[in-house]
């Protein structure tokens, strides 16, 4: 095969791995918009908040030392022991159910059968108010994430594909990593939402509050629910994501990456996630190739927007989202 | 008091660079004040302001010191800096850009009251590439570099000087951009990986060094042939990737590690009287001692202004001739507790901007810490010289700026 | 008239109950009612007299419509139910059908029923039985289960809500106007399943009606509303009879049933309170 | 112009020609046939109702009528001519206003600039002149403004002009809703179910309401009604649906009496 | 009983349709004026205007721009920092162009190349509704940042990329660069943002206006009674990026001074602005101004407050200042969940009938 196809073809597998990260991020978006019509602009701010406790928790951080410190004005830093990384997990995943049974609480509870506007600026306000809270809980200098992923180039693959094309192809490890996370995420995610009851009461949340009041389903209990689920879906991204990056402030703004996949794939759509992950990770990273270097290059942050549109244009509810009811 | 604020980022994107730099230029205030008594007698204060490396809080933050007459301002930021270049020379305080900001501003004829000694972007290139030609005996001709950067303005400042390089010395340059904050980098690695330059020069900030050293380290590039900028050289950028990060390179625009006398006087009068402005585990880091080198310099300069005009309690006019007359020497440096830290310079009208020499640091990922590798590098001035007089010759004209220095 | 099944124990109380809306709108001044256990209770009123907030603030639903019971207490077999979800109230018992449809527009008719399902524990066959059941009252639905409710014609969907009502196998159902869009033969054969389900299942009804013609002719006892305050009760055939009722909400005049042709001036309302 | 000679009705209101014919309509949804080859006509002057068993297909006929809906069979004539297929507001301006089976009203606007946006058609200034709030439009404004207050007499809504319409009941939604489609002073005026929700005497108010638009402004009405009172008394024909098809057309008297129309809608024959 | 409308009969129907149709409003609007226009100006110190009322005005340009395609017309769209770009770099071109132009003409200039560039940008709008429509608008954003950065020109082939504000005049008056004095800036954007207002409000109460809201609330039935959807979403988005550019125009030359796009106008700002009038109020003119003042103001408050006044540490500070915005928000959506301006509504509401309680 000549080079150039070789190329393109690794480019591609980089491009569907890129896409399967992007596809994590997307996933705990349309958790909550699923079961809520809630568009949750803190999904990134949570990934970044599951992640520092993640390495709080790990390192043996005094949470709040800072403030701690600064009011009384001792020196507290760590606790001077770490934790397993499973145990570190858990720890983990049970303040995410304990912040989505906050988040119930103290704000969904109150905005019920409010138009989808205003759930979505509260959940602005949630954003700001996670990420102060992350930064004087745990810092905001850099950290180090590690629940030992492999990571690096796959040995495998490469001297395989070499045999092969006498071309090496490169593939991160801690990408196939993610890729086999989100299959199973998403496997079992449509399968909850597709053939449980619970999947059904969410979908009718989603399109009238009131209405699934009025069957005896119980918003919170939903909420609770799906607030948890996708608190474990940040977890998983911010472990993705931090391990490649370290954990600070920016990697909150993955959410960004995750926003044109959302659109393309369906805001309601699980396996939409996915597809709309790889379609955007191929074409982000083809166009980076081909085009790019034209142009002057870094043109996947708009050229992934730009993606997302055209495919809009032709299916205004996005690739797998459910059809946009339009009637008088 | 002599007020000297510092316009901090301890939040935001940034925050992770913000802090050390800031700790370390509020600590080596403190040391000042404690084992010194002040400068001259006079205590420095040190008004903190945050700007989450935003230009609007920027401009916030310089009004809102403005009342208290301070001496001079360190925003740590590029795009705060040109808010206050036209500001701040109406105002007549002196602006200290230490490795950053407007490269051009070295030209004092044209920025009365900007200063970025010791050393620019355009140093910063020009050192990597003299580095290299030493590595190679003296010859680069077809050897592939390849730029990473930052797409921004920031990243962008060496790649006019790289090419004029290029062309002199023959090696060819490929330029990379990546978008900000520069988590995504799968492609541009792939496209390294496939271009195999002998050598990566990062023009990084933030997240994205971390991406890009890990990204390195993942098709294994040889991290010896990685160098990054002064800004891509920090303990934060290599150790989320631990193990692999070995071996990678970065300019040094001061000295590292705590083997200078000067921490023994910090952990004695700042950290252990509980003065310290972080948690005191930053001393000696790279941004740490960046954010102390600042405030040295500062400090001589107040020391300058003094000398010059025999008050004590100095005014911001005063303090730009005093960093206008700053003159640092090799003994200046060893009585300060810094021998060799930083390159001995004079500024003086023309220049405000130092020899811009540099030294080349190496992650040794085992000990965890940067080694010095070479001694001072200086830069190809007179090519630099060059392109600092197009381009402030051009703001110039533009904004009807008189000449000075005549 | 009661039959002589039912008791005259009350299942549902309210007691002098006022509503506010948004904080400022008074919209209920003061309205009691009591529901007998096993009746069908017809709440009737013109245009904003407060029937539907009637409804909502017995099954707890104002709070997302921004409004608040302030006064008066609501006790549901004997015990105050104000301060429950709409969830437990339903697994109480009480569910409601919402005016207006309040279809799950993206599920389909069939998902839409099961919904109603939700909060029963009896086992899948016994709910697919239901199903059956809701599906021959309404043979319309079974043709267009599988289509989004959204895209469904309006009496469909007023069905389907009321089939999905009957799904959760409720002690007590409080209608908000049943008939409202539905073909005239529907009319009788929904009040007919209303019938159907008091008398067999020993199911109680509330519900309010526009269509006070069919409305008193099934329900045991009525009560009148007028801006927010009960103007008139009694059992169903004494307001049948009632004169006022007679001309203005039954439309009839002394010789029978008046052409609409032949309201020739718009007559002064009488109200009988305000 | 007109294709048939009218005629005066018992009551002494003309009915002139055909306003409207549909002809061989055919309409689909995926499998589902909302219609089925119908064929009818409205004249003008007359009040038309549309009546059948819920799902018939009576809304998506209106549907069809207003533009929103296109049939992939048959035509549509309008005053003669055959009507190209075109967007639902090119539809409105040919002088074809309605109001909607599920409320639809602009709940974020007042009950007055409800009714206003049926005036939108009336009102030509451009950009600039509304910008500047000067000549043209501030004196269109004030034109309209006075139409539209006309209607709002009319309908007996004047306490209301400036509540917001979602706080409203629902009935008097549906008056605020027959005001936004009379302020457009249509030609042909298509009410889908007006009276669902009221009751009797609110219904008789509506009923006049329909009675005096068709009388004073001679406005052709086709009408969507379950209530057989409503229907029988006030239209001058009625078509039958049902399935999507047609199963009746004739005077009351006439559909009253159909056996069909008996079985599949009635019920009961009504007197 | 002082507030209320009894008694203040309107006998015209413009007169009704004015925008203080209470007088008591209107006095407090006129005694406002006054005291923007007569008193302010004389106190005015450089940080008043470049840290609290400069940013103030200019932001509520933005966000009356925004409020126009979001609120009224119902466009959510996350293009305000691109767009705002297109403002600055248009009114910088225009400057170092055509050093002779009257700056007024630069401000409005950009204004109306943004306006091009939003109906461009504008067009996916008929097919693609709702929250995804924002990709078109995020395109948009990332797009246009883009394109500023990489394409030399923009930026008259600075080294740094970065624009610079000449300095330039109006009757004399300075009003950009260093030596602009801070009453100067703080009267040409106040002067401007009531242009754009007294527009913006002539534009939503008259027939454009109930277009654009008619669509908003429910496009199909708009379009079914006459609306034509095209001309409505293009005007607003036309009209909304007029003013979006404006603010973009003030804001690099009067403001900043100088400015990189990346920085000046990235998402950031989109979301600024857009949180702005969220909070503030949908479809509000004064929600506008609300949520302007509220964003911009209350993290200097915050600041002063807390650092200022409590002695904080800054970065505890600036983290308190996240939560307690944060919060706050939330705390006002569950007060009020349509924006300060309904909120002020109600109190308005409460107080006509003051003292009875209902
Ligand atoms: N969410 C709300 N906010 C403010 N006012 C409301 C709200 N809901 C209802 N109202 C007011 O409360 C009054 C009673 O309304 P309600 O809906 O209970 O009347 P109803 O008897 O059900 O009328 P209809 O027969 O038209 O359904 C009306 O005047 C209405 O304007
Ligand atoms: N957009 C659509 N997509 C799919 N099916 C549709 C659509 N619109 C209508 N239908 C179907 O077409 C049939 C006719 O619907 P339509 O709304 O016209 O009924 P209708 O006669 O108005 O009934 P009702 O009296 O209940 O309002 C219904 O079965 C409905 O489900
Ligand atoms: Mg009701
Ligand atoms: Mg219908």
């Amino acid at each position: 095969m000549p080079d150039q196809v070789l190329f393109a073809i690794e480019v591609m597998l980089n491009g569907l791995m890129a896409g399967v990260m992007y596809a994590l991020v997307a996933l705990g978006f349309v958790l909550i918009f699923k079961a809520s019509g809630i568009f949750n602009f803190a999904q990134g701010v949570m990934a970044l908040f599951a992640a520092l406790t993640l390495v709080g928790f790990q390192s043996g951080q005094i949470p709040f030392a800072h403030l701690i410190n600064a009011i009384f004005g001792t020196r507290l830093h760590h606790f001077g022991f770490t934790m397993p990384t499973v145990l570190a997990i858990l720890g983990t995943m049970a303040v995410m159910v304990l912040f989505a049974f906050l988040v119930e609480r103290l704000v969904l509870k109150h905005l019920v059968n409010q138009p989808a506007i205003i759930l979505f600026m509260a959940t602005i306000g949630l954003a700001w108010f996670l990420e102060g809270l992350g930064d004087i809980m745990w810092g905001a200098e850099i950290k180090r994430l590690d629940v030992g992923l492999p990571m690096g180039m796959s040995g495998l693959i490469d001297e395989v594909t070499y045999n092969w094309f006498g071309y090496g192809f490169y593939i991160d490890r801690l990408d196939i990593v993610a890729a086999m996370v989100a299959a199973v995420l998403v496997v079992a995610l449509t399968l909850f939402s597709q053939y449980t009851k619970q999947g059904r009461a969410l979908r009718a949340v989603a399109d009238d509050h009131q209405a699934a009041l009025s069957v005896g389903i119980s918003l919170r209990a939903i909420w609770v629910l799906v607030w948890s689920i996708s608190g474990f879906v940040a977890l998983v991204a911010g472990i993705m994501w931090g391990a490649k990056s370290g954990v600070q402030f920016s990697l909150s703004l993955i959410a960004l990456k995750a926003l044109p996949v959302l659109m393309l794939g369906g805001f309601t759509s699980i396996p939409g996630a996915i597809v709309g992950g790889l379609i955007i990770g191929v074409g982000e990273k083809l166009f980076e190739f081909t085009v790019g270097p034209m142009i002057g290059g870094a043109t996947e942050n708009w050229f992934a927007y730009m993606l997302a549109l055209v495919f809009l244009v032709f299916r205004p509810q996005g690739l797998f989202g459910e059809k946009i009811i339009e009637r008088v | 008091d002599l007020v000297i604020p510092s316009l901090s980022y301890r939040t935001g994107p940034f925050a992770a660079g913000g802090i050390p730099f800031a700790d370390g230029y509020a600590d080596y205030m403190t040391l000042i004040n404690e084992r010194d008594g002040g400068v001259g007698g006079i205590r420095i204060r040190v008004p903190e302001c945050e700007t989450a490396y935003n230009t609007e809080r920027g401009v916030e933050c310089y009004e809102a010191l403005r009342g208290e007459n301070p001496l001079v301002h360190q925003p740590l930021s590029t795009g705060i800096t040109y808010q206050l270049i036209p500001r701040m020379t109406q105002d007549d305080v002196p602006l200290h850009t230490m490795g950053y900001g407007r490269t051009s501003a070295v030209n004092g004829r044209v920025f009365s009251h900007v200063f970025n000694y010791p050393a620019n972007y355009w140093d910063g290139a020009s050192v990597i590439i003299n580095y290299l030609l030493e590595e190679n005996g003296g010859d680069l001709s077809g050897k592939k570099i390849a730029l990473i950067y930052h797409n921004s303005a920031y990243g962008r400042e060496p790649i006019r000087t790289l090419e004029e390089l290029a062309a002199k010395h023959g090696y060819a340059l490929t330029t990379i951009a990546v978008d900000s904050p520069g988590q995504e980098q799968a492609s541009q690695w792939l496209q390294i990986r496939r271009e195999r330059p002998d050598y990566v020069v990062m023009w990084g900030w933030g997240v994205m060094n971390q991406v890009a050293i890990q990204e390195a380290a993942n098709i294994r590039f040889p991290m010896e042939n990685f160098i990054g900028v002064w800004w891509s050289g920090s303990e934060q950028d290599v150790i989320p990737a631990g193990q692999a990060a070995h071996g990678y390179k970065s300019l040094a625009m001061h000295g590292t590690g705590r083997d200078y006398p000067i921490y023994d006087d910090i952990q004695t009068y700042v950290v252990d009287r509980g003065l310290a402005a972080g948690a005191g585990d930053g001393v000696g880091t790279v941004l740490y001692s960046r954010g102390m080198y600042a405030a040295m310099l500062a400090v001589e300069a107040v020391k300058k202004a003094q000398e010059i005009h025999g008050v004590a309690q100095i005014t911001p006019a005063m303090m730009r001739d005093g960093m206008e007359a700053l003159e640092i020497t090799e003994e200046l440096m060893a009585d300060l507790g810094l021998p060799n830290f930083g390159p001995a310079f004079t500024v003086t009208c023309e220049n405000h901007g130092g020899t811009g020499e540099a030294m080349i640091q190496q992650w040794d990922a085992e000990a965890r810490q940067w080694n010095l590798i070479t001694d001072w590098i200086a830069p190809d001035r007179d090519l630099i010289m060059q392109l600092v007089e197009e381009d402030s010759m051009a703001y110039a004209t533009e904004n009807n700026i008189e000449l000075r220095c005549n | 008239m009661l039959d002589a099944g039912q008791t005259r124990t009350p299942l549902l109380e309210v007691n002098n109950i006022e509503v506010i809306y948004n904080h400022v709108i008074l919209v209920l001044k003061g309205v009691s009612l009591s529901v007998p256990k096993g009746a069908i209770t017809a709440l009737l009123g013109g245009n904003g007299a407060g029937k539907t907030t009637t409804l909502k603030a017995i099954s707890n639903l104002l709070h997302s419509e921004r409004g608040e019971v302030t006064k008066g207490s609501i006790l549901y077999q004997g015990e105050r139910v104000q301060d429950l979800g709409p969830a437990e109230l339903v697994k109480k018992g009480v569910i409601q059908v919402m005016e207006g449809r309040h279809c799950f527009e993206h599920l389909t008719v069939e998902e839409n029923l099961l919904t109603g399902a939700f909060t029963r524990r009896d086992g899948k066959a016994a709910v697919q039985r239901d199903l059956e059941m809701v599906y021959d009252y309404f043979p319309r639905l079974r043709e267009r289960r599988k289509s989004q409710a959204g895209y469904t014609s309006g009496g469909e969907q007023q069905m389907t809500a009321i089939g999905r009502a009957l799904m959760s196998r409720p002690e007590m159902i409080l209608l908000d106007e049943p008939s409202m869009g539905l073909a005239p033969q529907l009319v009788e054969q929904i009040f007919e399943i209303v019938r159907a389900v008091n008398e067999q299942e020993g199911v109680t009804f509330l519900l309010a009606e526009q269509n006070t013609n069919v409305a008193l002719r099934y329900a045991h006892t009525g009560y009148i509303l007028e801006s927010g305050r009960v103007v008139m009760e009694g059992s169903a055939q004494d307001l049948r009879e009632n004169p006022d009722v007679k001309e203005f909400y039954l439309g009839m005049a002394e010789e029978g049933r008046r052409s609409f042709r032949d309201v020739r001036s718009y007559r002064r309302r009488k109200r009988w309170l305000s | 112009m007109s294709l048939l000679e009218g005629h005066i009705t018992a009551d002494g209101r003309k009915i002139g020609g055909v306003l409207m014919e549909m002809k061989n309509i055919t309409l689909r949804f995926g499998g589902v046939v909302a219609i089925k080859d119908i064929s009818f006509d409205i004249r003008e002057g007359e009040i038309r109702a549309i009546i059948g068993p819920n799902g018939a297909g009576k809304s998506s006929m209106l549907n069809v009528i207003s533009g929103f809906y296109h049939p992939q069979e048959g035509e549509v004539l309008f005053r003669g001519a055959k009507r190209a297929p075109m967007k639902p507001y090119e539809v409105a301006r040919q002088g074809i206003a309605r109001t909607f089976q599920n409320i639809a009203l602009f709940e974020g606007m007042t009950v007055l600039d409800n009714i206003m946006t049926g005036r939108l058609n009336h009102m030509k200034a451009g950009m600039l002149s509304q910008a500047m709030w000067w000549g043209r439009a501030a004196r269109e404004e004030a034109e309209n403004r006075e139409k539209v207050e006309k209607v709002i007499d009319f309908l007996e809504i004047q306490h209301i002009r400036k509540t917001p319409v979602g706080r409203l009941p629902y009935g008097l939604k549906k008056r605020v809703e027959l005001a936004r489609a009379l302020a457009a002073e249509p030609m042909l005026l298509l009410l889908d179910e007006p009276m669902a929700g009221m009751n009797v005497e609110e219904k008789e108010d509506m009923c006049r309401f329909i009675l005096d638009v068709n009388d004073e402004f001679g406005t052709t009405i086709a009408l969507i009604e379950h209530d057989m009172g409503v229907v029988m008394d006030l239209s001058d024909r009625v078509v039958v649906m049902d399935y999507g098809k047609k199963i009746g057309d004739g005077t009351p008297d006439e559909v009253r009496n159909n056996e069909a129309v008996i079985n599949a809608y009635l019920g009961v024959a009504h007197d | 009983m002082i507030y209320r409308e009894a008694g203040d009969f309107k006998t015209s129907y413009l007169a009704d349709s004015q925008t203080f149709p209470i007088r008591f409003d209107r006095y407090g609007y006129y005694l406002l004026l006054a005291v923007a226009f007569g008193v302010v100006p004389f106190f005015i110190n450089d940080y008043w205007a470049n840290a609290v009322l400069v940013p103030f005005l200019i932001y509520a340009i933005a966000a009356i721009g925004l409020n126009i395609l979001t609120g009224y017309c119902g466009q959510v769209s996350l293009g305000t920092g691109g767009f705002m770009a297109v403002g600055a770099y248009s009114c910088f071109k225009l400057m170092t162009s055509f050093p002779d132009l009257n700056l007024l003409f630069c401000v409005l200039l950009g204004g109306i190349i943004t306006a091009a560039v939003g109906v461009l940008f504008g067009l996916p709008s008929l097919r693609i509704k709702g929250f995804y429509l924002a990709v078109a608008t995020l395109a948009a954003q990332f797009f246009l940042v883009w394109l500023f950065n990489k394409v030399p020109w923009f930026y008259n082939y600075s080294a740094s990329g970065q624009i610079n504000a000449p300095t330039r005049s109006l009757f004399g008056i300075i009003l950009t660069g260093p030596r602009t004095e801070a009453w100067a800036k703080y009267l040409f954007c106040l002067i401007i943002l009531l242009a754009v207002a007294w527009v913006a409000r002539n534009l939503t109460r008259g027939a454009i206006g109930r277009s654009w809201m008619a669509i908003r609330d429910m496009d199909i039935a708009a379009e079914i009674i006459g609306v034509n959807p095209l001309k409505a979403k293009l005007t607003a988005f036309a009209v909304s990026s007029f003013f979006i550019g404006i603010a973009g125009a003030l804001f690099f030359a009067v403001y900043l001074g100088a400015a990189e796009v990346g920085e000046a106008f990235g998402i950031d700002k989109s979301f600024l602005v857009l949180f702005m009038i969220i909070i503030g109020g949908l479809g509000s003119m004064f929600g506008s101004f609300a949520g302007a003042a509220f964003l911009v103001l209350l993290p200097v408050f915050l600041k002063n407050l807390l650092v200022g006044g409590l002695g904080w540490p800054t970065d505890l500070a600036a983290h308190f200042e996240i939560i307690i915005v944060g919060a706050l928000i939330i705390l006002f959506l569950i007060l009020e969940p349509h924006g300060l301006a309904q909120l002020w509504r109600v109190i308005k509401e409460k107080l006509r009938l003051w003292p009875f309680p209902h």
